[in-house]
């Protein structure tokens, strides 16, 4: 069996994608199709004085012009933050209200005030530039100490300050102590930069409205169109659930910024009703960059205390992570439990506080990005061991290694048991294939030609396959974290699997449909996998945090569990054979030991025909199963990252990045190679490329791709990928998630390695040319002032 | 995009005509700016004269010493010819470079010098050549073409048909990326010729295209990169933005110089 | 409104259509040719790309009406009924591409690429097919396994 | 972003004044000044049309001098909305100081830009500023004053 788990096999949909013939969201045109176009703020925060829309609606084609004050007037709701998070003094978050359409204020530039519904797109367009909105301006707080300063603009009036929350985990006293017994402390403050997710579909909705049935049905660009329509349902009040359904078709690419709710989508789907008529939204790039939840976007103070062996003793944290204008869907939960229980690294660290502050400003909203809290951790601590290394005069491997947890399950003193892993073994790996001991040789090489040669490692723990519903719920969490599976055998022996999960480029079509044909070893072909239609599939919990593997294919396995012990019982009836002696191989239920078997297709068949099934036993041949892990599972890495400086111009090339991971269990090497790939690349684009900047007014200055630099074939090399393998415990494939260790992983190993080649510790990301040759020049004149 | 009307005239004089007295009207190249910019709704001219139907807009000939290229030939026809390569392949380089594989196959260099951005390769090109710009209705030396960011000579109606370039007997164009447009963000043509030695400098002035004295009278004594170095390059002037500060830009121009003049 | 033609994938189609159309708009709008994508607005990331009598042009930056009598070729046309092209092949046979989005356009690239060094006798390394790709952008795949698949293709091609 | 320029004139500081204040000079002097009307002593009603590049956006808004110390120095401020290209904000303080018969002008100027423009066009909107700001001056200095500026 080539097509099982462990194999290669080629993508099944790839056939329509390499023809043109996906269906994404933009694809879908129904017979009564209308156009929306949104009235968006110039400005970053201001009060919304009047709105005229005479000559908007005066122009021939325009359907209607809808605004906030109407939206709420019907009852839709606000849009919610659905992980709650207390301060230390145990209050409340303080969560600012978010109305789809701004009713009173503005609090970002692209903030929408208005909507037009058009015959097309292109006059929507003209419609909504005619519609005459009269701002009262005020003072912006667009960057964080702007919004963290005395007298700042007050952005929502129930959060004094702009602070949304001051959180903190783990034993502040205790880290203090370790600190104070420490031989040795080193300080960092760093930045993480905000980041643009831009996955190449641009968002769509397609709303439409039968008003015979009150039913709703929005096509969709999401992550996970249950959530989506769970929260349409219960928090906005577009439509009960049973009468509204949502499908994400093929969706080009999340990387997080697909699993909220925006308000567009709300939007169109009650423009859908107040105009009776389908209603297509379509992001252009540049509304992309303005109104895309962003990611990342903290900065850090830290403390690390080292003993007189190099053993970690304490370590501190002090992080603000800026929110933006509103709380998106998961925002709250990004810089706080997808973050600070990662601090203990692949590190036995026994003292550990973080504290977190979140606060408000006048920029778009901030929520998951691929990684989500865990490359702002990775990136902080993997910073960190590197400049101890540096300031202790060790090898920055040596030192890593001297801490590193040696036994499995490990329980940090922040909230994490870590499951399975080898941290000494995938560092020898990754060192091998970098061929480390060479390094000195390439350098002085390197130098030869006037460049700068350095290397730079990262080895790093992330926390996937979000997660025990159970701790999620007393963390804060407003929804569960399992998945849901259905697996139907047709009565002619095909098979398809419904699952909760949703593929937007990770190929579940093929993944999921390997689990099924390895385990009832039956050609892939014959598997079909149906995900993203809340009509079609039962309620599920969508893609992100590397979950789909974890949990969504554990689901799955539970479902044909349900399957195998059905099938056996059918064929044991029909064979006269014990349940116990059957086994399933060959397309057939076969009798061990005899040649007494049933093929795969007619036991499908038996179960539907119901002509000779045991007794009491339902016909039909279809299981359901939800799985709810006990732990998340904690993929580990260790990427090493050699680059070459120009000091003229301060270009830095990557000559090499290896990247050595621990996934556990590989249901594809193929496809979590490509996932390692794309992670990777964001990784370095984090590092050395994208930033988001807004200027002090709060005007987006990187709002196209002529500004935001997104990572080109060019800029990037070729990837060294290996793995090892220790299964997870936690779950029956032994799986840990792959989806995100790249993006993980890579912004540590590229500014460690940038900065080893240049002898200056201090570079913030993007580590640009410019950036680059600017901290070489510091270096030199801090040297000189030595 | 705006409503706007098409024309596509076969003759200059047709096209003035289309042009003469709308100030709405505005000349269609390759599409490559202009497009993207009514796209954004930040132009929305009436009219769009696509000149490149026109006789004798495209294409390339050659004297001994000299090159005509019609204004509306791409860049891509530019950087494979077999006439540029040999008169002045520094030129070919340059188109090779200029946006991407397929804005190369239709963006045009009449199109190009005539936006004159400040980030644009051609109007380094050809300053630094001395290059006559040929319009329907004069040749203006490339000296008198380039009057600052966005700003030339050209008037309301006036269309470029052709430039035309003398080889060079050294000629090099270096590009200094800017990472997210990949317009130069310095980008210096050294050239020595008839016209003596000239260096241009695009993406680093605050006000479009210019010339660099001192680097020209360096390089005129002495044609190597190490007389780059003797050289005071000022950040004054020079643009500050996202993407490198002023003084970047400055180191940039000297680095840029030096490895034009190391590939002659 | 002008009226346009053109032959697109084979056939020859017709439409009335404002002055101002894309090619892309054309091809998705008019003719429902979906496969093309529109990925940004500054002409930069390549989803939209298509062969215009030959050549690849992006065809967001182009105007329908002035492609009077043009041959376009969009990704739909790309395969021989349903046996597929080189690339097409490489591009599943090397996993480069996940969601999908980019990848018309990469495609069309791709074969514009190895169909141009052919002609001129140059040879396509790695290198080289980096440095073509400037105005494709992917986020999924990090392009390793693009740069295989045009590798892959251009040997069979 | 900050521009600043100073300019010889030969003419009295109230004559240099009293142009300033001048709505028709005013609007002869503003690059792109389609329309200036005044509705007060202080306040005027204007239509700006930006050129760069392929770029036309058309501004209309209000111009006011405030701070007004006669015949030493105002500041004077526009703001104007340009539809889908955002909006435009910009002011200068003018100071007016005698000497001998002619008069120096310092400017100290301000701009800010906001929507389609700022997100797109940042690269340019520095220089575009300075060139606008330096294009008044410079025109509001040759109507009064043939010889060419010191400083601009």
């Amino acid at each position: 069996m080539t097509t099982g788990i462990g194999n290669p096999v080629k993508r099944k949909e790839d056939r329509r994608f390499t023809t043109g013939r996906g269906r994404y969201t933009d694809d879908v045109r129904n017979d009564n199709q209308a156009y929306a176009a949104f009235v968006r703020s110039p400005h970053a925060h201001a009060r919304v004085k009047s709105i005229d829309t005479k000559a908007a609606l005066a122009m021939e084609g325009v359907i209607d012009v809808l605004n906030g004050k109407q939206l709420t007037g019907d009852g839709i709701g606000n849009l919610i933050c659905g992980w709650a998070i207390s301060s230390k003094d145990g209050s409340p978050m303080n969560m600012g209200a978010w109305s789809a359409l701004a009713t009173e204020k503005v609090r970002y530039v692209g903030d929408a005030v208005a909507v037009v519904i058009a015959e097309t797109q292109a006059l929507a367009r003209i419609a909504a530039e005619a519609v005459e909105v009269d701002y009262e301006t005020l003072p912006v707080a667009a960057s964080l100490t702007a919004a963290m300063a005395k007298g700042a603009p007050q952005i929502h009036d129930n959060a004094p300050g702009n602070l949304i929350y001051d959180w903190g985990l783990g034993d502040e006293a205790a880290a203090d102590a370790g600190l104070k017994a420490a031989k040795h402390v080193t300080t960092l403050d760093l930045t993480n930069n905000r980041l643009s997710p831009n996955p190449m579909e641009p968002r769509s909705a397609v709303a439409s409205y039968d008003a015979a049935e009150e039913h709703y049905t929005l096509y969709t660009t999401s992550q996970n169109p249950h959530v989506a329509r769970l929260v349409l349902s219960a928090f906005y009040n577009v439509a009960p659930e049973h009468k509204l359904r949502v499908i994400a078709p093929d969706v080009g690419g999340g990387f997080g910024s697909k699993i909220y709710i925006y308000p567009e989508e709300i939007t169109c789907l009650w423009a859908s009703m107040k105009t009776n008529r389908s209603v297509k939204w379509t992001s252009d790039r540049s509304e992309a960059f303005l109104t895309d939840m962003h990611g990342r976007d903290h900065v850090t103070t830290a403390q690390m205390g080292f003993d007189e062996n190099g053993k970690i003793t304490g370590f501190k944290v002090d992080t603000i992570a800026n929110l933006g204008a509103y709380m998106s869907l998961f925002s709250s939960s990004v810089p706080t439990y997808l973050y600070a229980p990662l601090m203990s690294g692949q590190y036995d660290i026994q003292n550990i506080y973080c504290n977190v502050r979140a606060v408000y400003t006048n920029t778009v909203p901030v929520d998951a990005y691929r990684g989500a809290g865990r490359p702002e951790a990775a990136y902080l601590v993997e910073r960190m061991m590197e400049t101890a290394a540096r300031e202790l005069n060790m090898d920055p491997a040596e030192l890593r290694r001297r801490n590193f947890v040696q036994s499995f399950p490990h329980q940090t003193p922040v909230l994490m048991a870590y499951d399975a892993g080898d941290f000494p073994k995938l560092l020898d790996m990754a060192q091998k294939s970098a061929d480390v001991a060479g390094f000195p040789a390439r350098k002085a090489e390197a130098a030869k030609r006037g460049k700068l040669r350095g290397l730079g490692y990262s080895t790093f723990i992330e926390a996937c396959g979000l997660a025990p519903s159970k701790a999620a719920g007393s963390l804060g969490a407003g929804v569960g974290l399992w998945e849901s599976a259905e697996v139907r055998v047709n009565p002619v022996g095909s098979i398809e699997v419904l699952t909760g999960s949703h593929s937007h480029g990770q190929g579940h079509e093929t993944t999921f449909a390997q689990i099924v044909a390895e385990r009832f070893d039956i050609p892939v072909e014959n598997v079909s996998i149906v995900h993203g239609d809340t009509d079609k599939v039962q309620f599920g919990m969508g893609t992100y945090g590397s979950r789909s593997a974890p949990v969504g294919m554990s689901a799955v396995v539970k479902a044909m569990d349900k399957v195998e012990a059905k099938v056996k019982k059918i064929a044991a009836h029909a064979l006269e054979a014990s349940e116990d002696d059957l086994v399933i191989e060959g397309g057939a239920v076969k009798v061990k030991g005899t040649d007494k078997q049933m093929l795969w297709h007619e036991v499908g068949l038996a179960a539907y025909t119901a002509h000779n099934l045991p007794d009491g036993m339902e016909p039909g041949l279809k299981e359901t199963a939800f799985f709810d892990p006990v732990n998340f599972s904690f993929p580990s890495g260790a990427f090493i990252c050699e680059v070459e400086v120009d000091p003229d111009t301060g270009v830095t090339e990557i000559v090499q990045f290896v990247a050595a991971d621990d996934f556990g269990t590989i249901i594809n090497p193929m496809i979590v190679e490509g996932q390692v790939h794309g992670g990777v690349a964001q990784g370095i684009g984090q590092a050395m490329m994208e930033q988001v900047v807004y200027d002090d007014n709060g005007q987006l200055l990187t709002g196209s791709y002529m500004d935001y630099t997104m990572p080109r074939a060019a800029d990037l090399p070729f990837y060294k990928v290996s793995h090892q393998v220790t299964p997870s415990p936690n779950n029956p494939l032994g799986v840990k998630g792959c989806g995100e260790a790249g993006a993980i992983g890579a912004p540590p190993a590229v500014i460690n390695a940038i900065t080893d080649a240049i002898g200056n510790n201090h570079l913030n990301m993007p580590a640009t040319a410019h950036a680059v040759w600017q901290a070489i020049r510091a270096g030199k004149s801090a040297m000189a002032a030595e | 995009m705006y409503p706007t009307k098409y024309h596509k005239p076969a003759s200059i004089s047709d096209a003035v005509a289309l042009l003469a007295g709308n100030d709405e009207a505005m000349i269609l190249g390759g599409g490559q700016t202009l497009l993207a910019t009514m796209k954004q709704h930040l132009a929305a001219p009436s009219d769009l004269v696509d000149i490149r139907a026109i006789k004798g807009m495209s294409g390339i000939s050659t004297s001994d010493t000299a090159l005509t290229i019609g204004a509306a030939t791409t860049h891509a026809d530019v950087a494979a010819s077999k006439e540029v390569k040999k008169l002045c392949p520094a030129l070919a380089d340059l188109a090779s470079h200029i946006g991407d594989p397929a804005v190369r196959s239709q963006g045009t260099i009449g199109g190009s010098i005539a936006n004159n951005d400040p980030a644009a390769d051609y109007p380094a090109a050809m300053l630094a050549l001395a290059a006559t710009i040929v319009t329907n209705k004069r040749e203006i030396a490339a000296d008198d073409f380039f009057l600052g960011q966005f700003t030339t000579a050209l008037e309301e109606d006036e269309i470029i048909t052709a430039v035309k370039v003398n080889a060079a007997t050294k000629a090099a164009y270096a590009k200094f990326a800017q990472p997210a447009s990949l317009f130069a963000m310095v980008g210096v043509f050294v050239a020595k010729g008839a016209a003596g030695v000239r260096v241009a400098i695009t993406g680093a002035g605050d006000d479009g295209v210019f010339r660099h004295a001192g680097l020209e009278a360096a390089l005129t004594a002495d044609w190597s990169d190490s007389a780059v170095n003797e050289v005071a390059i000022s950040a004054d002037g020079l643009m500050s933005d996202l993407h490198g500060s002023a003084e970047y830009r400055a180191n940039l121009i000297r680095v840029m110089a030096k490895r034009a003049v190391a590939a002659t | 409104m002008t009226k346009v033609s053109m032959n697109v994938n084979g056939k020859k189609v017709s439409r009335d259509v404002p002055d101002e159309t894309l090619l892309s708009d054309f091809l998705r709008e008019k003719l429902r040719l979906t496969g093309t994508h529109v990925g940004c607005d500054t002409s930069q990331c390549g989803a939209c790309v298509v062969h215009v009598n030959g050549k690849a042009v992006k065809s967001c930056t182009t105007l329908a009406v002035s492609l009077e009598g043009a041959e376009v070729t969009t990704i739909e046309g790309l395969a021989n009924g349903k046996e597929l092209h080189p690339m097409q092949v490489a591009f599943n046979d090397n996993h480069g591409l996940q969601c999908g989005f980019c990848t018309p356009g990469m495609i069309m690239t791709s074969v514009d690429m190895v169909a141009r060094y052919k002609a001129e006798g140059r040879k396509l390394t790695s290198d080289l097919i980096r440095q073509e790709l400037e105005g494709n952008i992917c986020r999924c795949t990090g392009y390793h396994n693009i740069v295989k698949s045009i590798e892959d293709a251009s040997a069979k091609m | 972003m900050e521009l600043t320029g100073e300019y010889r004139i030969a003419a009295p500081r109230q004559q240099v004044w009293e142009a300033l204040n001048d709505a028709e000079v005013l609007q002869a002097c503003i690059p792109g000044c389609q329309e200036l009307e005044k509705t007060s002593d202080t306040e005027m009603l204007a239509k700006v049309t930006l050129k760069i590049g392929p770029v036309k956006a058309t501004f209309g808004g209000e111009v006011e001098l405030v701070n007004i110390d006669a015949p030493k120095s105002y500041t004077i401020q526009g703001e104007g909305k340009g539809g889908i290209a955002g909006f435009a904000k910009g002011s200068a303080d003018v100071v007016l100081a005698e000497d001998g018969d002619d008069t120096i002008l310092t400017y100290n100027a301000s701009a800010e830009v906001g929507g389609k423009l700022a997100q797109l066009g940042n690269r340019l909107i520095q220089s575009t500023a300075r060139k606008l700001a330096a294009a008044f001056f410079d025109n509001f200095h040759e109507r009064l004053n043939q010889s060419t500026p010191e400083d601009a």
